[in-house]
């Protein structure tokens, strides 16, 4: 794992001042509007183990933040939460100020959060514009008698959707894939494709479980750029978990760390970077040097 | 030990691999690296069975293994951890570990039980579990040790550190290497081509079903295209 | 998609008749479930063509046999069938939803139809209730061999009622079966009239059609002394030895659908013990028609002939009778046929003798209806034996 | 006791609907498909017991035991010839398959058996059990195959859960490929998977037809179809769960009959069926798959 | 230039269509000339009713991905209700057998669609085979009410009993339905004709449903649910969308079928008929709706085809069946098919897109 890129250093300097909540325990409350997500005490058991516990995190705005921690420490289960695929058994999920408690994955997501997965879940049979398409469905609607009778509205409608589809695939270079079924594509398309529905929801945070897993270095650059990119374009906050390190200490403002469902440490990632909680548990010692 | 010549694999139409020769040798590990649908895994898939070659031979300790079933192949010694893990999902992790002994003698499953764990104590911790609700790096390991299992001699490893958390892949690298003293022979698969080379004796490039490349770990490490392709320049 | 017009069908004809035979199309389930009723009356009518062509006189007879597997629009398909082969009149079809389907073709078609067995009153049209309500009118080419359901229905009570067979009826039936259902109701409406007290009513449905415990217990606890079964052998079979299994032992009644009882392979006949039935024809019978009729039987099919079999038998010589008495020939219109045949169906002075008329004249109303009187049948000995006698 | 009496009718109704059902439970438990042709399998064990009874003179229990062999004979077959190509199909491919296989069985019966209904009374016959003065009978055939049905249901989960043999079918039925590459032969599992069911399904029909003795070439497909809504109500895949839900369709069965209607005593089987599956949506004994997102 | 350029989306409608409307160009020149036997022509309007059944059923099985068990039961609400309206109709005065056509399937396909929302709304709670059964159930269900089901119409208007027609309380009337009985006395109106518009409309609709925003998010959920409801879609919504359009279409079918025939009874839309529609959908490829067109009238003609094999015919369109499922997926055919295309399409191989191979294995990846 190499030192902080120029590239990111560079990135800092030119983006002034994103707010960033999520390092310090208590959510800044002052810029006028909540914060794009707040935990409060958020938790989950399955069965006897409780995979995620006292959970407290708070997003900015515009805040890229990193989740990070060993495997099974709880991450995913976390986005699982905050998209409501699962209930939490205690706690509260407050998404641009709007409490979720009760919604479903469909209400919460148009609420404002969007997501990928782990394991790429794509709607394989259909086309890579359809999948998008298909992220566009709440911006834009034409029921069902209009479309069975085609009439004007849904040609319309279907304009919007193509326009709109091959501008979102355009962020990621993919419009010449448009017609390609998303099943087909390559390894890492399918990840940027799984981005790109995600942010035609229209999301206020977005959560990308392991964006860069399977990808080699140069395409993981690429994506690092790509998700400043999209922070920047569409003013959004994201929320990322990755063993990358090279990728987490490079774009987060912030880091959170887990372990065993708790938080164990909070900071920027130079601060990460030294916390021995975290090195002991997490980035072991050979990585500390790179810090 | 193993010896690849010329297979030529189609998935359908499609020709994934396009004339691959390779050999390992009793005691090395040999890596494969090469960018996403290169066709590393495939070509583990057909040196397991689960595809079949149509042309050239492929030769594990003396053995033809062109034409011997996938369930024969593990007798033999010729052990393949897949990629994505497929684990049995619905089963506790201590009966896959189980499945993974099948083709082993009664007597020797104990044992053998002991060291995995000794090796991944998170799996003792879980024994009971049911393996599809583990987390991803809990199911990597339980992939490993249940090849580990049926006492390999020649250990196919799918990418093993896809998607786990920094220390434990070096971990993972820790035990490939332990596991290497201990004798058994590995061919490794992984898209960390830092970590794969450094561990390698040897290594292999492959791009669209073809091999570019081959050398020591070293010299590919220091190979400039490989830097720039594989290591992030 | 266009070939296939073709009337290769004939190919299944077991005849090889001169050159001017009538052809005569059969419909019936000649697989499926309901295949032996249907195989019956195929087998049944080509004794009867087999024997009219041999003895060689003017009339001669073509029969083509096609399978409707019991399904309505599988009938339709092999009656359209036949008529690209030529058929000029009808005999089937055997079971009776596909027949009601038929029907109303060979109505519009105006192709006289003859049924062996389609016993439903909407068969032949026309009926109406008790209030004048009717479901379909009359069709006047169609007439039938068998009973009405509601003939077998009412003639079953009266019969119980002056035999005073039971003081407390039990009726058992199958509420899927059209046949089962028709006779059911008239007998539930007679039974009114005669003052017969019906303690049980329970129904089954084709779907389960396996255990009868409780109807059979309903029947039991309600002290039934005496069952009506209108329904099929093969339930009966089953009936009579789970009744049997729990030592409950009434008067058994059934319609003409029990004939076949004593014939299921492997069936305990001492559990048909006493059973009664009214039915037009019986195998066992002395008289000399139906005892040759039952010696070809089984000697060319191996098996005891049912009354199915033997209406299907009595259909063809009533078809041959009639086109006598007509005169119409093989060469005319099978509309031209049709119109002959009906007029001598109608008429008052045609009359029919065969297997299942009790050695009587049947005739045939402007109903379609025939007329002829059932017998009343006991099972003895393992053998029927006339009721009253 | 008109009470206890349905229940028992229930019961023993329900017994033979649990052991067609953990037939199949177990086909689709392992090979992951409906296999719609085991109402028909069993059909032609029931004949085959019949065939060496009454034509060839044997003594029951060889009829019995040639009835497994030849169904297991024929689940083989069945498996090799028809399904066995199908391994990478869609399930749907496979259920329809499964369809023509019982047209296939169901049609080839008549042709050689005939269409007319063989019956079962005089095959075996077992004296009742008779208590409290005649008031309650209890048919010998109907505690023979309640005790089947447990026996089998505990034995099945036993082969399953505990041996060698029966964990690899569980391995093979997740993950095929997996399960080779852990040296498990994975057609020799399967095609042992439908010798089981098939086996049990010849089973099944003896004692169905010893309990309803009617035989005919359809007989089999009606039962099938219930024990495959027990299989579902107990939860699919399940052993104990196919052999709960069986009994209890059966006692549900006689029940509706009984205390409600006889006329829609089928509607008020299945509507409890739904109501059943809405309050746990897996079956009584089914797990919930939790996929892991 | 022409219909190579097309996507592929827009070219297999313009196929579709053009299957349907060239079979009846084809059939009525081939009866203009006299070239159709009664026995095919007798079963024109059957087809047309299950080519609409099967792609209905199309719409649930592979477009929304759910298997249902219970179609029939839909095909007899339109049924039975189409003829207790044309009935009425009838009574009413009106003898344009379009007209009565009409009416009976609009008001049948709506009743079918209603009672296929209401029970779509628990079905929908269950996912995959539990939902499967839950829908065989249904149709048993609906099977099981029609058996006690009278109505009848006289001069006062329309009856209804559910013990037996005697508790109608008509006279001088027409029983309609008369419980296992069934409806007998059906106005014969359906003609090949009515039979292809209403193909052509079942169509339309499923197309049109399928290549719109609502389909697309049908076809998202049968894809991947959870990440359907991840982008906000609600899958139930979706899923009962899918469900009770195809209701409501095979209301209509059953209308055509039951118009085409004198009687039906409610014991003939029973398991059987739903996995006879089951199978044209499974032979002509899921979410294919030309396919399903094609194997409908297929498998409908065949038996009769068959008929003068007489009592084998079965077991061959039994052995038939199972070999347009196997023949395909045997390794043989596989390598002559790989061949044949080499052959045929040289070139377009090393640098295809990895679509095909990945859509041949499209149904283990299911979920
Ligand atoms: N549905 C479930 N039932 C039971 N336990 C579960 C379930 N889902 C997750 N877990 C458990 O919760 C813990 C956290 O899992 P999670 O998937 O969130 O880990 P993770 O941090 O994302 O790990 P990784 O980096 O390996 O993906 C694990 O121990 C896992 O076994
Ligand atoms: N089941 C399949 N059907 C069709 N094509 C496949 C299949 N599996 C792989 N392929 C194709 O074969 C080629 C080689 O794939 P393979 O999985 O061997 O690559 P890989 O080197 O292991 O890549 P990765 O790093 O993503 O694991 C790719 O083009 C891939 O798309
Ligand atoms: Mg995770
Ligand atoms: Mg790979």
């Amino acid at each position: 794992m190499s030192r902080l890129t120029d590239f990111a250093k560079q990135r800092r300097e030119n983006t002034k001042m994103v707010p960033v909540p999520s390092v310090s325990i208590m959510p800044e409350r002052d810029l006028g509007k909540a914060p794009a997500l707040e935990c409060l005490h958020l938790g989950i058991d399955f069965g006897g183990l409780k995979a995620v516990d006292d959970f407290n995190i708070t997003v900015g705005r515009t805040e890229i933040c990193g989740l990070i921690g060993p495997n099974g420490a709880g991450k995913t289960t976390v986005f699982n939460l905050l998209t409501k695929v699962y209930q939490p058994t205690r706690g509260t999920i407050i998404v641009d100020g709007q409490d979720t408690a009760g919604l479903d994955p469909a209400r919460v997501n148009r609420l404002g959060v969007a997501r990928t997965f782990q394991n790429i879940r794509l709607f394989n049979t259909l086309t890579v514009e359809e999948n998008v398409a298909v992220g566009l469905h709440n911006q834009h609607h034409c029921g069902m008698a209009t479309s069975i009778l085609r009439l004007p509205h849904h040609w319309k409608s279907e304009k919007y959707y193509h326009d709109r589809a091959l501008e979102l695939l355009d962020i990621f270079d993919m419009t010449g894939l448009a017609d390609h079924e998303a099943g087909s594509l390559p390894y890492g398309a399918q990840r940027r494709l799984e981005i790109v529905r995600a942010l035609a929801t229209n999301p206020k945070l977005l959560l990308l479980d392991e964006p860069a897993a399977g990808m080699n270095p140069s395409e993981t650059a690429e994506l690092m750029e790509n998700i400043v990119k999209i922070r920047d374009q569409f003013q959004i906050a994201i929320m990322l978990i990755e063993h990358d390190m090279n990728l987490v200490m490079n774009i987060c403002e912030g880091i959170c760390v887990l372990n065993f469902g708790k938080i164990i440490a909070k900071g920027t990632p130079e601060e990460i970077q030294q916390n021995d909680a975290v090195i002991e548990a997490y980035l072991g010692k050979q990585n500390k040097e790179v810090a | 030990m193993l010896s690849v010549y010329n297979i030529n694999v189609w998935y359908g139409a499609i020709h994934a691999i396009k004339g691959i020769s390779f050999d390992v040798n009793d005691g090395e590990i040999v890596a494969l690296i090469g960018a996403n649908g290169a066709g590393k895994s495939t070509t583990l898939k057909t040196l397991s069975g689960l595809l079949r070659s149509r042309t050239g031979s492929i030769t594990f300790m003396g053995e033809d293994l062109m034409h011997m079933p996938a369930e024969r192949i593990v007798e033999h010694g010729l052990v393949h951890v897949p990629e994505g893990r497929r684990i049995f999902q619905q089963m506790t992790v201590e009966e896959n570990l189980d499945m993974g002994a099948y083709s082993q003698p009664r007597d020797t499953i104990a044992a053998n039980l002991e060291r995995v764990y000794a090796q991944f104590p998170r799996l003792k911790e879980r024994r009971r579990q049911i393996a599809g609700t583990l987390s991803g790096g809990e199911q990597q390991m339980l992939a490993m040790g249940r090849g580990l299992m049926a006492n390999p001699k020649l250990l196919m490893l799918d990418e093993p550190s896809m998607g786990l958390a920094p220390i434990l892949v070096e971990q993972i690298f820790e035990i490939i290497k332990s596991l290497h003293e201990a004798g058994t022979t590995i061919l490794l698969v992984e898209q960390n081509a830092q970590m794969a080379l450094s561990v390698a004796t040897r290594a292999y490039v492959l791009e669209t079903g073809k091999v570019t490349l081959s050398g020591t770990g070293d010299e590919l490490l220091h190979n400039d295209d490989v830097r720039k392709a594989y290591l992030g320049g | 998609s266009g070939d296939g017009d073709t009337a290769s069908a004939g190919s299944t004809a077991g005849t090889t008749a001169a050159a001017g035979a009538f052809k005569i199309g059969g419909i019936g389930p000649t697989t499926g479930g309901a295949a032996i009723y249907g195989n019956a009356v195929k087998n049944g009518a080509q004794i009867a063509v087999d024997e009219i062509n041999a003895e060689g006189g003017d009339v001669q007879f073509e029969l083509n046999f096609q399978d409707d597997e019991n399904d309505a629009e599988r009938s339709v398909n092999a009656y359209n069938n036949l008529k690209d082969w030529g058929m000029q009149i009808l005999v089937g079809t055997v079971t009776t939803t596909p027949c009601v389907a038929v029907s109303a073709e060979t109505n519009t078609d105006n192709l006289f139809q003859l049924t062996p067995s389609g016993s439903s009153t909407d068969v032949i049209g026309g009926f109406e209730d008790a209030d004048g309500n009717i479901s379909i009118p009359r069709k006047e080419n169609v007439f039938q061999m068998c009973f009405t359901d509601p003939n077998q229905g009412a003639a079953s009570a009266q019969y119980i009622s002056e035999q005073q067979l039971g003081t407390k009826i039990a009726i058992i039936y199958n509420i899927s079966d059209t046949y089962s259902t028709g006779i059911y109701n008239s007998f539930k409406a007679e039974a009114a009239d005669l003052g017969l007290e019906i303690v049980s009513e329970t129904s089954f449905t084709e779907d389960n059609q396996t255990d009868f415990s409780v109807q059979l217990n309903d029947a039991k606890n309600a002290g039934a002394d005496l069952v009506f079964l209108p329904i099929y052998y093969t339930p009966i079979s089953l009936l009579l030895t789970q009744a049997n299994q729990m030592g409950y032992a009434p008067k058994w009644f059934g319609v003409d659908g029990m004939d076949g009882l004593l014939t299921v392979e492997g069936f305990d006949t001492s559990l048909a013990e006493g059973c009664m039935l009214l039915t037009p024809f019986v195998a066992t019978a002395e008289d000399e028609a139906t005892k040759a009729f039952v010696g070809t039987y089984s000697e060319k099919f191996g098996e005891t002939p049912n009354q199915f079999a033997a209406d299907a038998y009595d259909c063809v010589y009533a078809l041959k009778q009639a086109i006598e008495t007509a005169g119409v020939s093989a060469d005319a219109d099978f509309t031209e046929i049709c119109d002959a045949l009906v007029e001598t169906f109608t008429s008052s002075d045609f009359a029919f003798t065969g297997l299942t008329t009790a050695g009587e004249e049947a005739t045939w109303a402007d109903t379609g209806e025939i007329s002829k009187q059932p017998m009343g049948m006991v099972i003895q000995g393992g053998v029927y034996m006339p009721l009253d006698a | 006791m008109e009470v206890l009496t349905n229940l028992i009718n229930g019961m023993s109704l329900g017994s033979v609907y649990a052991i067609i059902a953990l037939g199949y439970t177990m086909v689709y438990g392992i090979a992951k498909m409906l296999n719609f042709a085991h109402g028909d399998v069993i059909m032609v064990g029931a004949y085959i017991c019949f065939c060496a009874v009454s034509y060839l003179g044997l003594p029951a229990i060889a009829g019995v035991a040639l009835s497994v062999v030849g169904c297991t004979v024929l689940g083989i077959v069945v498996e090799r010839l028809a399904y066995k190509p199908l391994r990478n199909a869609p399930s749907l491919n496979v259920l329809i398959t499964a369809i023509g296989v019982s047209y296939f069985l169901q049609n080839a019966a008549l042709l050689i058996m005939g269409s007319d209904p063989k019956s079962f009374s005089s095959i075996i016959s077992l004296p009742a059990l008779n208590l409290f003065d005649g008031a309650l009978t209890i048919s010998a055939t109907a505690v023979l195959t309640i005790l089947a049905c447990v026996a089998i249901m505990v034995a099945l989960t036993m082969f399953t859960g505990k041996t060698k043999m029966g964990k690899a079918m569980r391995a093979c039925s997740e993950d095929r490929d997996a399960a080779q590459l852990m040296g498990i032969n994975v057609n020799s599992t399967i095609s042992m998977v439908f010798a089981i069911g098939s086996g049990l399904a010849a089973i099944a029909g003896v004692l169905m037809c010893l309990a309803y003795p009617t035989l005919m070439p359809t007989t089999g497909s009606m039962p099938g179809i219930k024990a495959f809504t027990a299989a579902v109500l107990g939860g699919i895949g399940s052993i104990p769960g196919a052999a709960l839900g069986g009994i209890l369709l059966g006692v549900i069965e006689i029940f509706a009959r009984a205390y409600i209607s006889t006329q829609i005593a089928d509607a008020v089987v299945f509507a409890v069926l739904i109501v059943i599956l809405l309050i746990r949506p897996a079956g009584l004994l089914g797990k919930p798959v939790n996929e892991k997102v | 230039m022409g219909i190579k350029t097309l996507k592929p989306q827009t070219r297999s409608t313009i196929i579709t269509y053009a299957i349907v409307v060239g079979a009846f160009v084809l059939v009525t020149i081939l009866d203009g000339l006299g070239l159709i036997s009664h026995s095919l022509s007798g079963q024109l309007v059957p087809i047309c009713a299950y080519v609409s059944l099967a792609v209905s059923l199309n719409l649930v099985v592979g477009v929304s991905g759910e298997l249902s068990l219970g179609h029939a039961g839909f095909m007899s609400v339109g049924a039975f209700t189409g003829v207790v309206v044309a009935g009425c109709m009838a009574r009413a005065g009106v003898e344009n057998g379009i007209l009565l056509f009409v009416g009976a399937a609009v008001v049948g396909a709506i009743a079918a669609g209603v009672i296929g929302f209401l029970v779509g709304i628990p079905v929908m709670r269950l996912r995959g085979d539990y939902l499967a059964i839950v829908t065989l159930a249904f149709g048993e269900i609906i099977k099981n009410l029609l058996n006690i089901f009278y109505v009848g119409v006289d001069d006062a208007g329309l009856h209804f009993s559910l013990t037996d027609s005697a508790s109608l309380g008509m006279s001088k009337g027409t029983i309609l339905i008369n419980g296992p009985k069934g409806a007998v006395g059906i106005e014969k109106v359906s003609t090949f004709f009515i039979g292809i518009v209403l193909v052509l409309v079942t169509v339309a609709v499923v197309l049109n449903l399928m290549h719109s925003r609502d389909g697309r998010a049908i076809m998202a959920v049968r894809d991947n649910r959870i990440a359907a409801e991840s982008i906000g879609i609600n899958t139930t919504k979706y899923r009962l969308m899918a469900f009770t359009v195809a209701s409501a279409l095979a209301g209509a079918a059953g209308v055509l079928y039951a118009m085409n025939y004198s009687t039906i009874v409610p014991s003939q839309f029973d398991f059987n008929q739903s996995i006879l529609i089951l199978v044209y959908v499974v032979l002509g490829g899921m979410g294919n709706i030309s396919g399903s067109i094609i194997s409908a009238a297929f498998l409908t003609v065949l038996p009769e085809v068959l008929r003068p094999i007489n009592n084998y015919r079965m077991l061959l369109y039994a052995i038939v069946l199972i070999l347009v499922m196997v023949v395909p997926h045997t390794k043989i055919y596989q390598r002559i098919a790989d061949a044949l295309r080499r052959r045929f399409r040289k070139g377009d191989f090393d640098d295809a897109p990895v679509a095909e191979a990945v859509a041949e294995e499209g149904g283990e990846a299911h979920e």
